[in-house]
């Protein structure tokens, strides 16, 4: 056990005790901790509030299953009055660049249905690049990458409705 | 009959649509800011889109965004609730232009009420009574003198274009207009850029009642009686009520119908307020129309048993208002709302933050509308208002002793709120002999300190 | 007029009558036992005082406890709630004793009404429809056929001294009587000491319904109408309506003139409720009188207007019930109360412990009668019930409807509570139609029992 | 294991401690750590576990009896939705037996207003001994001391109304 791991576990165990986790697994070929907390149970599954699941992401950097596509928009916010955020929003990219809409809307990958994609994983882009439209109130907004690098995953279907702030693209920056 | 609702607002009024929509099988889709991710509207709505970011000119305000998320989710009417673009005609427009079903007045109707002096003209000539005044420019010194002399002293100027009390000034005889016309027309033209002045009457003590209105889509048109909101402070209020105990039964029937005709003759639908002045006398003039469901509109609920947010939605469903409130209803019991905001209770300054403790007061005759609750967060991008408590009795007394018992126990902590305020004014003599007016809030607020000074002696 | 109350109860009635006295003027006087020291009857009393431990033997029901806070706190009457000390004639009595007025019936009537043969026999001379039965003790088999016969098949055999369904037996036919006349006065004889047995018709679908009854100290009696009260589980009501289907404003006039000559008869004072069970043709049968306010006394509060808690304050004084509620009040809308309990909402396992989240619906037509809070405890010594929710509709569809919005925004969490049993009840088709009995929540249970195995297969 | 193992490894249990954690594990290729906390496990900042807080409550309430007179019984406990009790308030009597009232009555320190009372500070009292009348009903209740030594303090004055539970007499235990 060298310092540096030490850091790490400690930067762990606190980050789950600030997010009021109680019990904790994790498994890599190469370490697998465990812990549970002391303290009161609550019977119900209340989630603790404030979770961010995106810290612990990038925590856990090399580890993860990948995670099912943000649903679509149809699925509230799921917000207890203890102000719960959902665990299935596990953001499965954490380290790369998220292009995310800056509108709400329907999202396109090409500029009309029998045309080309306008990006596709592994394709490298610059800032500025048009990677999608998305439409809203019969006008076609083209969305531009904000970062240049390779197109690691597309995170939505043609089609498909997106809110605010939805993640498009992951980029690995370069 | 309408399916699919999306609600275009947030906080309480936001759940109170969706509540009345859930109840009558209509699926509601909630519209969300970032900064109201973990709100009670979002997680009550059957789905939820999020708009933008905190600031309401980005989300909620955002026309684009309002209506994309309605067609992306399908929804066939939007609820504008109040506030934000609940009186913005351009928005109801675009939801015409969108093919999705704008509940409340055409825009037509809308923009018409939205400009004052037009909406004085209209409803002057629809016989409702209005303040005696210039009806147009006064034009000279002259003029002002020789309108001044016709309406009666008191009087007052007010710049056509204006608002906010600049190019205003109350006069109070012909000695002091002349140098007053002067100031009012050179304040308003470095202002709005337009000198002009028109004249009113001024009511030194005017209590503000305002009238419910429901109008469907057929002409048929109901008054629902009036509420009594004088207690204001900086035109806001804060405490209102149902019925006004200036309101003779034979007044209120007077009133229904005049405002039948008069809304008739516009074209008028939906549910609306028509807001008035009552002077010294008991006269009533009116000052303007709100075209959209108040903050306030839950004192008439209790008194008629109607519910408006229900008659709205089937109004705009077409349905005919014979349908929706068969007969006249009788006005039952007294009822009283107190605005409870995160404020502090005495310097009035926003308190926006995490509540730690929320009790809300329940039992008989009790009501309580509000999207808050323990854990929540008060976001500081929007109006202060967290909940509000309805009380009703079998007359306004009962109303007001329910108040102060249901007041001891909301229970708020870690941000301040406008409880401490309304416990104070619910102890007032003044407030409790029903004999106040708009000016209320000023003598209360002197009588406070005056009191706080005697006190530190 | 009383000036203090001490409250001798805890939970939501406890705050319910602290909240009635409070909007009277009248002060209050909590009592609590150890396990009860952060309840919010305690917190919005005027005063508090610890009583015992948390066992209710040796606090709540400990009479020389009680009355000993009352005589420290200077209260001139006590207010007994609903279980507890309530229908303790003994009490009363040294109530009465120790100058402090009890807020119920005198206790020789509590004593009489207590007593179920008494209370029958009673109930049969002032002319009250009485379920037919032997009218005293059975004392051989032949006596049982023959009585059998005369009242008809199906009859029930009850212990006189029994309760709790020992020494009980239905019989469906001459041929099976002998035997379980036989089994029923030994289980009787081992279990109450007496093996001593009486018969009654026996309705093999019975409704529950009861009426809410208002006399006060001159004479004078009211009936508020009455209350469906079906949906039972072992005999503890779940959901109470009113006013019930089955009753048409015809039936509900004559029961109130039966109601009040005997009531007048029995020199009945304060509030009551007059049970009655309803068989298949709509006839109903008087089974037993309870000489308290009710859990579900809100449902008619709702309907009626009368402030049933302000109404037992007042009789309590003194006034006369034409003051009090000046003529016989019309039966408006309908309403419908769930009682939410810390059970396990399949299991019916008592949940007790720490809440954590507690967000209570509100909003038009809404109440919510409850004591509990976030971060309160629900302590394991007492009855589960946690708050009740009622909901008021112009008709028993709203209510309804109104009634599952509420529960789908009521949120507890730390403990389990019945609000999902509610929300599936109030999804079932039978529970719907309205034509029920006391044995839904069996069917029911069934019901979902058989979906739960098609769903696991 | 060398030293500095060691010391890396106290380093983390003491800080597994500090944080609350009652249970952990971790297991890596070339060292296994597993570890539980013995009995209940200090939450960092929490309340102390197996705080009486009705012993607390009940001091505070005969500290409240000091104050103005019979107003002892008026005030509510200190309880508010958020069940906070405050921490302020200290114990005089520290480590002092308090003889508390079984019963809901007026304390009286005398058999009758011209009698002697049964006990006054620096008495030695045995177990058994009467230290003082509680009258509920008209019924003079003898309140026996349930310990032996030095009467410290008599914590209610005469005519006062006591509660159930409230202390009555703070006792230096031999």
């Amino acid at each position: 056990m060298d310092g540096n791991d030490l850091k790490e576990l400690r930067e762990l165990v606190e980050f789950l005790k600030a997010s009021g986790v109680e019990e904790f697994e994790m498994e890599r070929p190469d370490l697998k901790v465990g812990l549970k907390f002391a303290g009161e149970t609550p019977v119900a599954a209340a989630t603790p509030a404030g979770f961010d699941m995106a810290q612990l992401a990038a925590l856990m950097a090399a580890q993860r299953g990948s995670a099912p596509a943000p649903a679509a928009v149809a699925a509230p916010a799921a917000s207890a009055p203890a102000a719960v955020v959902p665990a299935a929003e596990v953001d499965p990219h954490a380290g790369a660049h998220i292009v995310k809409s800056p509108i709400v809307g329907t999202f396109y990958d090409a500029p009309s249905p029998d045309a080309e994609v306008f990006v596709k994983v592994g394709d490298q882009v610059e800032a500025g690049k048009v990677l999608c439209i998305v439409e809203a109130m019969k006008l076609m907004n083209e969305i531009e990458s904000d970062a240049a690098g390779e197109i690691v995953k597309v995170l939505v279907k043609p089609g498909q409705p997106v809110e605010y702030g939805q993640p498009l693209f992951a980029i690995k920056a370069r | 009959m309408i399916r699919k609702v999306l609600i275009a607002n947030r906080g309480e009024i936001a759940l109170r649509v969706i509540s009345a929509c859930k109840e009558m099988g209509i699926r509601t889709v909630a519209v969300y800011s970032e900064a109201d991710r973990n709100s009670l509207h979002v997680r009550f709505a059957d789905e939820a889109i999020c708009i933008g970011p905190p600031k309401s000119a980005d989300s909620y305000l955002n026309v684009p965004a309002v209506i994309s998320a309605a067609e992306i989710a399908g929804a066939d009417a939007v609820h504008p609730g109040y506030g934000l673009l609940s009186e913005n005609a351009n928005f109801a427009e675009v939801c015409r232009a969108s093919n999705i079903k704008f509940i409340g007045p055409p825009p037509e109707v809308t923009r018409m009420m939205g400009e004052k002096s037009t909406a004085r003209q209209t409803m002057k000539k629809a016989k409702v009574p209005i303040l005696p005044g210039s009806d147009g420019i006064v034009a000279t010194e002259g003029e002002a003198l020789e309108w001044a002399q016709s309406i009666k002293y008191p009087v007052i100027l007010k710049a056509v274009a204006g608002g906010g009390g600049r190019g205003m000034r109350i006069c109070r005889s012909k000695e002091e207009l002349p140098a007053l016309y002067q100031q009012a027309s050179t304040e308003a033209l470095n202002a709005f850029g337009n000198g002009e002045l028109y004249m009113e009457k001024f009511i030194e003590r005017p209590r503000h009642i305002e009238f419910q209105v429901l109008a469907d889509e057929h002409g048929n048109v109901m008054s629902l009686g009036e509420r009594e909101c004088s207690i204001q402070r900086r035109h806001q209020k804060l405490i209102e009520e149902a019925p006004s105990l200036q309101i003779t039964p034979k007044q209120r029937e007077e009133m229904g119908k005049v405002i039948k005709r008069s809304l008739k003759d516009i074209g008028y639908w939906n549910a609306g307020t028509i807001e008035f002045l009552m002077d010294e006398d008991g006269q009533i003039y009116f000052i303007e129309m709100n075209t959209r469901i108040q903050v306030e509109h839950c004192v008439t609920e209790m008194v008629t048993g109607v519910d408006l947010v229900k008659a709205q939605l089937r109004i705009a469903s077409g349905e005919k208002l014979s349908d929706i409130v068969p007969k006249q209803p009788e006005i039952i019991g007294h009822a009283i709302e107190c605005r409870i905001n995160a404020e502090h209770p005495e310097k009035f300054t926003p308190s926006p933050g995490k509540i730690t403790v929320y009790n809300v007061p329940g039992g008989n005759g009790v009501r309580v509308d509000t999207a808050q609750y323990a854990e929540g967060v008060v976001p500081q991008y929007y109006d202060s208002l967290i909940a509000k408590l309805i009380c009703h009795g079998k007359d306004r007394e009962e109303a007001m002793n329910k108040m102060q018992r249901a007041l001891s126990q909301f229970v708020v902590q870690g941000i301040h709120t406008t409880i401490p305020l309304h416990e104070k004014i619910f102890a007032d003599a003044e407030f409790r002999s029903g004999a106040f007016d708009t000016k209320f809030m000023e003598r209360f607020l002197e009588r406070e300190k005056d009191r706080l000074k005697a006190e530190a002696k």
